[in-house]
Formats: C-alpha cells, structure tokens, sequence
C-alpha cells in the first residue's frame, strides 16, 4: 500500500504546475477563457511540448502513461490552474483513436481534435444517440461539443446499421458553430447534413464507454484539484477578512463549516485515487460511476459554501475564486451528472 | 383558521391579475421570463404604466399619493407581478427612501423628494455597504465633515445596485469618529452630479453589471440634505431593516421559477423519456415544490400577524432564510435540467442556435447570479445571529 | 385569510392538554407506554369522556367534528404530551365504518377499535395486499397493526372478487399477538386463517385512500406538537447546560444548528396547516403526501440535532426528550414514510 | 500509488480469515450479525480465544505478550472481524490502559497490570466523564485527597461502558484545588469491590443497559495506584486521545451494515418488488456506499502515513466525523428498510412471529443507540474545533 505519487507523475505535477502558473496565471485567464477562442494556442502548443498529451495515452499506443492516476496528476494540475485548454477533448479522442487502432502520434503532437457524443435529447446517454450514418455519410447534431471551437478532426459517435458506430469528420466538411463557456473554455454545435465521415469503428459502444470513464475520471480529477486551490482561498480569507472587530474565521458557525468543506474534499480525494486505481478494470465503471456522483455533490458544496462564506465579493467576476466555482458546478454537467451517475449505481445494485 | 383571501381580497386580486394581463408590455414580460435582466427602459416604462394606475407606490400612504395598502394587499400585488413576469419595482426610491422620508423626513424633504420617486424625475439608489463595512454596517468609514452649511464627504461605498442608472443615492456616512460607532452614524441624501464622485460598475460572477462602487471625495453636500437629526443614521438603519418584509420570502418569483422548471423538465430528455419522468429529478422537484407550499403558508401566516398589527419577531428572518434557499434549489434545478445546454455562455448569437429550449438560455446565469440572495439585505449567517439573540433571550 | 384557531378548538386543545398533562405527564409515561398494555384503560376512557373522539367524526355520522383542523388540533395535543393511546386506530376505524354507513357511536364512545391494513410485503401500498376473503371467511396477515393489542373489533382490509373490501372481524375470532412499539404504544400481529368476517364495503378503495390521508395528516399533525416540545427541551438545555464556562447555547455553531431546527419546525407547521385545509378536497391527497414526506424529513432533522446537541443524556431512557426523538423518527414509518409520500408526488407531477 | 496491501500483508490478512472461519463460535457471530449485544459470556469467552492466539493484544509490545502490530496490520485485524461478526474487543484495558502503563507506569504497575488484562482477571472501566463534565474534560470535579498512603476520593462518573462487568476503574481524578483546571488532575487506578464505591446502570434510549454511573464516597486508594506523577493526568488523557485511532473510522462496521442492508433490502418489498429496486432507497444507498468507498480509502492512507512513521495531524478527527455519520446512515437505512416492522420492542417472544426478517429485528434499536458514536469519544463538534484550530493556525 503506497499513496506516495511515483517520481515520474510527480515530476510531471510539478512542472504543469509551472507551466500553467507562468503561461496562464489565474488572474489572466479570464482574457483567455472568455474570449474567441476562448483558450490560448499558445498554451495549447506549450502542454503538448511539455508532454501532457503523452501522460494520457499508454506506451504501447506511442504515449507514455495512460493509466488512471497518469489522467489524475494531469487533470489535477488543468483544475488548480483552472486551465481553460480543452485537453479532456484529447483525452477522449486519444482513448477512441487508440481503440480504432489509429496513429496518436498527431495528437499527441498537439493537433486539436474534438468528440461529438453527446445530443440535446440525449446529453449523456449512448442509447439515446440521433445522429445516423448512411454508408459513411452522416447527419444528426451533436451539442455542447467541448473543445468544438477550433479543432481540425472531430470523431462522432453515430447509429449505424443498429450499431454505434465511431466516424471520423473533417471539421471543415461539417457545420461547426463555436462558442465559449460561462466557466471559460471552448464548445461547439456540431451539425452534420450527409457530411462524409471515415469510419473508425464498426462497434464503438465499449470504446465509447471506457473513453467516457476516461473522462469522468478526468473531470473529477480536474474538480479536485479546483477545489483544493478555493479551500486555499477560503481559509486565508477567513484569517485576514475582518468583521465585527474579528476574523471572520473566528465565528464558530463558519469555523464548522469551513471544516465540513474540508473534510468533503478529502471524501473528494479519496474517492478519485480509488477510481483511477480501478479504471480499465473490472471495477472501473462502479469507481468512475461512485466519483463523478460523489464530486459532483461536493463540488457543488464546496463552490456554495465558499460563496455563501466569502460574502458579495466570491460572485464578483475579478475575484478569481468565482471563476473555480462556476467551473465547480458546471463540471458536473459534463459526462453525466450526480443524478446520472447515482442511476447508474442504483441499476447495478438491484443486478449484483 | 381559513386559509383564503376574503371577498374583497380576491377582488383586488382578479383586478390585479386583469390590469397585468392588459397592461404589462409583452416584451417586457418575455424578456423577464427567460431570466434576463430587464432594460433600463423596461423598467422605466413599467415604473410609469403603475404610476398612471397610483399602484406604483400602493402601499404608500394616501396623503403621499399611494393606496394605503395593507401587508395583503402588497403580497397580493407582488406576487401576481412576479407570476406574471413584470420587472422588479426597483425598491430604493419606493420601498427604502419613501418611508424614511415619511418617518424622519422634513416637510420640504418630503414635498421635494416623494413626488419624483413616483414619476421617475429621480431613480435613487442605495449608499450604505463598504468595503470593509458588509454585514458589520456599524463599523462603516464613509466620512461627511460639517463645513459651513455643507458636509465634506469622503469615502467609499459598494455593493451600490443598479448605481448606472441612479441620478442620487442615499448614503449611511460617519459625522462623528469617537463614542460608540453605531451611535456617529448619519443618514445623507447626495446628488449624483456633484462633483468627486465617481461610480464603477462591478462584474458579477456570470457576466452581467447590476452592481457599483461608488468613490465620494470631497464631495460638498448641502447640510439640508441631511435626513433626521445628525447621529441618528444608525435607528433610520434599524427602521428600514424592520420596514417592507412583505416579499422578504420571494414566494411570487419561487412559484413563477417553478413552474418554469416544471415546463422545462417536460422538455428535455433523459434515457429517452422527459427529464420529469426521471425518479431522482421528480424527487428533486417535488421535495422542493413541497418546501415551497410550506413557505408559502409560513409568508401567510406572518401577513396575517402583521396585517391584525402584531408584532413581527422573528418571521422575517426565517423567511429570508428559507425563501433564499428554496429560491436558489429552483435555479439550481433549471440549471442542472439542462445540463450541458446550460454551459455555453449565454449572447444573442447563440440564441437562434437553441442549445436549450426557448427562454432557458440564462439558467446557468441567473443559479450564479442568485447566489446573490442568501447575501444581500443582511446575510443568511446574519439572519441566524439576530433569531438566535432572540432564542437565548426568549 | 385567519389562522387563529376557533374558539372551540381552542377549547378542546386546552382541555386536552390539561387531561393529558393530568393523566398520562410524560415523566410516567415509560411506566404506561413500555408495559402491557401499552396503555391506560383510565387514560383511554378519559379521552373518550373528553370528546377526543367526537372530533375526529363529522356531525353528519354522529360525531362533532371531522374536518383536517378538528383531526389536527386533537394529534398536536397527543404529540405534545407525547400520549401512548391508539387515537390513530380510533380514527381509521371511525373514517370506515362512516364510509360503511355503520353506527360510529360505540367507537366515539370509547370503544377500542383497530385497522389492519399493512402487510410484511406490503407496509404501506393498498395494491399488495395479499389477504384475501373467500365469501366472508379472511385468510391472510396483517402486520404491525397500530392499536391492535386490546382492540375488541377489528377493520380488515382484504381481496374479495378483484376488489379491495373492507370486513369486520371480532378480535376473539382472529389470532391477535399483541406487543409494545420501541417508541411506546400497542400493536399487534394479527393471522387471519379461514376467520369469519362480515363484509362491510364492496369496493372500499376509496374509503380506505381517505382514511389513510386522514390518519397520516393526524400523525404529522401529533409529530409537530412532539417536535415543538423537542424544541423547547433544547433551547432550554442550550440556555442552562454549560461546557467551557459558558451555557453551550453561547456557542455559534450550536445556535445555527437550533435556528434551522427551528425554521424547519415552521416549516413542518405550515404545511400541517396546508394538509388540513385541503383533506376531502380535491388537492388533499397530494397536499397531505406533501406533509407527510416533508414531516418525515424533519421530525428526523430535529430528532437526530436535538440528540446531538444534547450529548449523552439525549439517549437516555430516564430523558424525556429520548422518548419524543424515538416517536418522531418511528412515526415515519406509519402510513407510509418520507420516500413512500415523496414517490407518490413524483408521479403525480409527471401526470400533471 | 498502490491501493493494494504487500504480500505479506495480504497472508496477514488471510490467517485472520481463516483464523476467524475456525475460531469465532458461531453463537457468538449470530449474535452480533443480528445486531444484539454480546453477552458477557461471549466476550470472556473471544477474548481467550484471541489470547491463546496472542492476538488479543496484537499492537502491545512483544515484551508485553503482544505482537508488535503496525498500524496496518491492525487494521486488517479489526477491519476482519468487524466483517466475521465477531465482537468488538473491550477497550477499556487493552487498548486504552495497556498503552498507558506501557508509557506511564512503574515497572511494579506494568509487571501487575499488564498480564491481567491479556488473560481476562480484570475487566478495566474507565472514569473519565463527570455529570457536569462530558466534552469539557478539564472542568472534572472528582476529587482524590492525599491522606498519608491513600488519597480519599469523592464524586461521581459516568458513561462508564460496561462497568457492570468491571472489578477495576481508572479514573482522572482532581489532585490540586488551584491554577490551571488542567494542571491538578490525576491519573489513578482503582479496585472496585474498594468500600464507598456505588455503580447504578443507565438505560438507553433503545431499552439497553451498557453505560453506568459510579459514586464515590471516602474511597481509600492506596498511592501506588497513582499512574505518572501526581497532576499528570491531563498529560495522560491527552496521550490517550492522540493513539490508538487505527479504527476511528470504524469501516469495517460499516462495510458490515452496508453488507446486511443490502441483504435486507432483496428481502423486503415495496409496491411488489423488492426494495432494492426502488429508485429513491437505491439512491440512498448507492450514495452512502460511495461515501463509505470514499472513507475507507481515507482511512487507508492515514493508516499508509502512520505506517510510515508520519505525524497524523488533522486526519482522526476528519475520520471520526465522516466515519461516525455513515454508520448511522446505514443504520437508518436498516430501519427505513424494515418500515413498520422495525417498531415492535424487540424481545425473544417476537422473534417466532418473524415480524422483520430472520437477523434484522433490531435494526430500530441500533439505529437509536448508535447516536452515540457521534457523541461519545469526544463528540463530533469536539472535533470540529480541534479541526478548527489548526486551520486557523495553519
């Protein structure tokens, strides 16, 4: 048993760390991530050379990780920093285009792709998947495809012949709309009318889902780290934030608070360490399931609390702890919320 | 017990409902009803078409050229507004400034002053948290130094809502630095056109500008402006803190959202069926729909008491709490209804792109601007440290 | 718009509050509720002798009464005084036999009368209930039968035809296996086997639908007066206890804590006062599921915080407090508990 | 990062599996299954068995007849028989005074102590807890007067866990009138059939008897039942506070209670199915399953710390909390479970009628009398202040 982060993942924390906090500094990321194109390709180009695309793909598919806590240590790091660059869209392309067989080596590289999965009517759910494929022409909408804004490939989950099949989209021969985030970052409307596809996969749904997990596990790694960096702040302003002649730390009903906060946060840790260790395993959708419901909750707590403590200033937008927690809600939203994810484990209750 | 409106009370209701359905401008009302901030113009134009009705200031006393309404009445009256979607009557000039005037103002302050704040000549807005001074009013350090017949102030206030569009603003500043602080506090009424003043609008977290700062220096401001006797700013504070708990629950906007989430909920889809059909969202959304009946009567209950002229205790500030919180678990229910519809960041552009169904576009925006609400007007924490005095002494 | 209550049941609240108070003081009341029978015979003719009774029937059945607010104001007092008599059964009985057009004056009288509905595999829903008549002879079980021990007749509920029928048993026909409740109060297991009955109602789904709304509105109304005495208990202990040189209540997490006991029990107030408005009309059943689910809330919020905020002594048997925690978190599970009532609501708001 | 023990960890944890498969009586696993407390006879009876093993005092010092166990393999140890239903070790001697003696007391105190707890002669209480002081140990009233080779004591404690079963009691008694609260209290052992000395049970809320009250009236002790110095009792409490928290989380009850509603859940039905599948239960406990995953690991790496040698600062108190709330969280699934069937006062007579299922019928009780875990051992608000403290200080 050992919770010690190995050299390498520790080496590689540290110097994202650097690179985020000198490329893109908290207090300037609002230039970024809210304006077109709402991330920096500059800092894009800097992640990839610094090697954290190689951190997500395992060495036999050409990257050098691509193990569950390899996903933590880098989405941990793009959460402190609140980084507003669409890795997780390389995340989820490098796990399909590993599954397809497909060379990584241009994404790893850097290049911008994006993945189309999700719909209006069907925000999370594969079953519920519109979009078709006749042949390898395809047509359907894909929504709120994150990183959609600027990628050159898109990979778009289709029915196809009573199979989700995987295609492969010129961002060129479709129709893509982008636009920003209310918590920064790049998404896109994706429409397909008969736009020719390559297919990568005839049968993609274990693709899909074990790319999803991937995901999920990201985002709650990425919510972790975001939430360690608003307990930072929270504490130091209720230490120097006077009221009533005392820091506003020193009133037992906020003390008590702060510190159910805190214990959230290590439930928080806990359980995303317990999901990377299982992804890819026979346990890996329950962990990744039990984390992306429970981090959704806290998160959620954590981004209330901290407002509700710090006053008027925590929504005012050049405070930047707004920022972590607009990004802590809508986290939630991506890849299934807590309600998605706590269905999930109540139908593999009634089946264990 | 009965817990009906009486014969004349659902007449003045029907009547109420009537005027809304053929005097509130439509666009004004869609405009509200997608969750976005209503103009300038928009609220200008309604503020008019109820003072053409002399419900603008309703519960203003006769004499002052309002209704005299009782506690009902003015629930009635908001709650049918915000069902109906009309903008927020904008409170400082009306619900703030209008009844200090009429308890501590001059004849001449009320006879200049109170006929603007109807006809819109003045939009007031409201001078009283710091920097340093948010839900510690009393340690405020906005200074106005007697010079001659004029006060010097100095200063700086925030939190000042809606401050862009104001042409004066009340202010709570020190006249006096030694002795209790509570007791060197006054109440100030400053043109905004004098010059060393300067408003800043303050972003909020979602994006939109409905807050300033406002920096007072050496701001000359005639000693005739001065409301009450000098020192006494701090019981006209206590006054208006007391004063206009009618809507202090938000019910009106609480059911109005609810139904909101409701129509939204049979829209989107989950697994193939409407989110409304999903077992953890219906419980969501009925746990609350029931927490929102019960505060309703508890809003019912405290009108009743008020209107038979009891004594409010500790109601208000139950109110607060609980109407904020159930307020603020509706938002979160529409945000959380459309899940990534809600992310992109709400502008026109998107709007023909209809990521969420129509009118939903500014969930995300309107939970984080809500957050709002547990703080403004004496913090939920705030709240619990006046009912729990009351608790230990009771 | 009135909530004063009218003069008369104000007049039966404070006759009854002096009767109980009187009669059964909570101080004596583990030496009743704990032993067989579970209860006082002289208590019980008491409450009859009091009208308790009377208030729960219309006057168009005999009674005095009938309406939410009579049902109401009778179960505050019993909760408040915390009364281990089985009113509950009285009014279930008294609900069906007016629906059955029978004389209610026997059971106004004082009569013990009980209702056996529920069954092990069926606690709270009419649908599963699997006892079944063959001409007027019941076979089947009817479990935790509230006021079953010492009752002289009983109300069954069975199958019969396709149909939810209603049959008389006499107590000495059954197999009646009386026990004490964990919070007080008698019950009974009762077997049916081959028993004689008479039938009293055909089709009785209606009737027994209006008596369970009328009995679960008539428990959160006796859970709400037991939570007001659970909170003037607290603020007590929290004015006069002290730890760390100062009454316990001085401190501001602990004050928090029992302010939002106390915004919930007002909660739990009105909606109680919403129920019984609306009982036998058209929004009864779902303003009564309502409270019922929004009282099983938070008669286990104030129990649970009460006990917590008490320490040690909040759990013991000599505490009176201890007593109305163990009611208020055992009621749920009368009639149908927090998630029962709360399932009901989610399904009317999809059919809405 | 490795979640997974060390080989010689994982045949550690074997021979306790199979150790328990063979030696735990099967009365005795039922018993606690069922939720009922061991009888005194069972737990004379376990702790024998796990003397002859040498495992009854697996984390003493081999010099002491313990193992030496690290904090990980006592872990293991408890965390497998919390799952094998055996009952749960008394503490009072083994882990609380054992650890004390061991550190504290003179080498006469070790050499006549030590062995009599392992082999079961004294069954050890402890007098900590006073009427007027529970969670503020340091206001302690008890008082132990010198007088030539004895000290006199008189007081009274209470919450002695199982003192009806006890011979001896160590007790903090107040040695010094003046100063500091803290710095006049003592650490003293005392034999129970000692004349003055009264023990009354208390009931608890569930009916159950398990805690007591101890008067003392002119109780003579001799002074070498003193333990450290005179007035180093704080020192000692606090000693006591700081170790032994391996189980402070008590997961391995808890991965029981989750084990057990699960299995009461496929047995009872709701609407013709069986409660597990009801969406709004499965939600319940799909959410404190996770929250128990979450906790387990928690404790895991407190446990990888301490095993390591680190400075466990902030992480028992977290523990305690979260630990303490999801067992009671599962105890009242249990109860929700059962619905009307857990109301019947438990006793033998009821258990042929099978009211709830065969093992569940005391899930009402325990739901009750586990609302002391977030109570005793320093209450979780206790805790919070602690947690507090160093946040501030941090």
């Amino acid at each position: 048993m050992n919770f010690e982060m190995s050299d390498d993942r520790r080496m590689l924390a540290d110097s994202l760390a650097r690179f985020l906090a000198d490329t893109c500094p908290v207090e300037k990321r609002v230039d970024v991530a809210y304006a077109e194109p709402w991330h920096s390709d500059a800092a894009w180009a800097g992640l990839a050379e610094l090697g954290a695309l190689y951190a997500l793909a395992p060495e036999e598919a050409g990257g050098m990780g691509g193990t569950g806590f390899d996903i933590a240590v880098v989405f941990e790091e793009l959460g402190k920093a609140l980084c507003p660059e669409p890795v997780l869209a390389s995340l989820l392309g490098l796990r399909l285009l590993a599954a397809a067989g497909q060379d990584l080596e241009p994404v790893l590289a850097g290049e911008r792709l994006a993945v189309g999965i999700g719909e209006l009517d069907a925000p999370y759910d594969l079953d519920g998947i519109a979009t078709r494929a006749e042949g390898s022409r395809l047509t359907g909408r894909k929504s709120v495809v994150y990183g959609g804004a600027g990628a050159e490939r898109l990979l778009i989950a289709a029915q196809s012949g009573g199979k989700l099949a995987l295609f492969e989209v010129k961002a060129g021969d479709a129709q893509v709309t982008g636009y920003g985030m209310i918590d920064g970052g790049p998404a896109a409307e994706v429409f397909l009318d008969d736009t020719p596809g390559e297919l990568l996969l005839e049968d993609a749904r274990g693709a899909l889902e074990e790319a999803l997990d991937a995901g999920a596990l990201a985002l709650c790694a990425e919510a972790l780290g975001a939430m360690e960096v608003v307990q930072g702040i929270l504490i130091d302003y209720l230490k120097t934030r006077k009221q009533f002649g005392q820091p506003i730390g020193a009133f037992q009903a906020l003390q008590h608070r702060a510190i159910d906060v805190g214990i959230e946060i290590e439930q928080a840790r806990s359980i995303v360490i317990l999901a990377a260790s299982a992804l890819g395993g026979p346990e890996g959708a329950k962990r990744v399931a039990q984390a992306k419901f429970l981090v959704g909750r806290i998160a959620r707590l954590v981004a209330e609390e901290a407002i509700q403590m710090h006053g008027g200033i925590g929504i005012t937008w050049e405070y930047p702890m707004a920022h972590y927690a607009k990004r802590l809600v809508m986290i939630d939203a991506q890849l299934g919320d807590t309600d998605w994810h706590l269905e999930r484990l109540t139908e593999a209750l009634a089946a264990e | 017990m009965d817990l009906n409106f009486s014969p004349e009370e659902q007449a003045f209701q029907a009547e109420v409902k009537a005027f809304l359905a053929e005097h509130l401008p439509k666009e004004i009302a869609d405009r509200v009803g997608r969750g976005e901030e209503p103009t300038r113009e928009d609220m200008d134009r309604w503020h008019a078409i109820l003072n053409d009705k002399g419900w603008l200031g309703g519960s203003w006393p006769k004499d002052f050229g309002g209704q005299a309404w009782g506690p009902i009445e003015q629930h009635i009256f908001e709650e049918e507004c915000a069902k109906a979607n009309a903008p927020r009557i904008v409170p400082f000039g009306l619900k703030m400034l209008g009844p200090v005037l009429m308890k501590f103002g001059s004849p001449e302050q009320q006879a200049e002053y109170l006929p603007r704040i109807l006809d819109g000549r003045d939009w007031w807005c409201q001078g009283y948290s710091e920097p340093g001074a948010g839900s510690d009013l009393a340690s405020l350090k906005t200074r106005a130094e007697r010079d001659g017949d004029h006060y010097i102030v100095n200063g700086q206030k925030t939190w000042t809502t809606l401050g862009q569009y104001a042409n004066r603003i009340f202010c709570l500043v020190r006249t006096k630095f030694d002795g209790k602080p509570q007791e060197g506090i006054s109440f100030l009424l400053i043109d905004l056109d004098t010059p060393g003043i300067e408003m800043r609008p303050i972003r909020l977290i979602e994006g939109g500008y409905e807050v300033n700062e406002v920096f007072f220096t050496d701001v000359k401001v005639p000693v005739e402006n001065l409301v009450g006797e000098e020192n006494m700013g701090w019981t006209i504070a206590k006054f208006l803190l007391g004063h206009e708990r009618t809507n202090i629950a938000g019910t009106g906007f609480s059911v109005q959202a609810l139904a909101q989430v409701k129509a939204l909920a049979r829209q989107v889809k989950r697994r193939g069926k409407p989110l409304i059909e999903n077992p953890l969202f219906a419980a969501r959304l009925a746990s609350v729909e029931a927490e929102l009946e019960a505060v309703k009567i508890t809003n019912l209950r405290m009108l009743s008491k008020a209107a038979a002229g009891g004594r409010l205790g500790a109601e208000p500030s139950m109110l607060k709490i609980k109407g904020t919180v159930i307020r603020q678990e509706l938002n979160d229910l529409a945000r959380r209804a459309l899940g990534p519809a809600a992310a992109p960041f709400p502008s026109e552009d998107l709007d023909n792109l209809a990521i969420a169904p129509q009118g939903h576009a500014h969930n995300a925006g309107n939970y984080f601007n809500n957050r709002k609400i547990s703080i403004y007007g004496g913090s939920n924490e705030i709240q619990r440290n006046i009912l729990a005095k009351g608790m230990m002494q009771g």
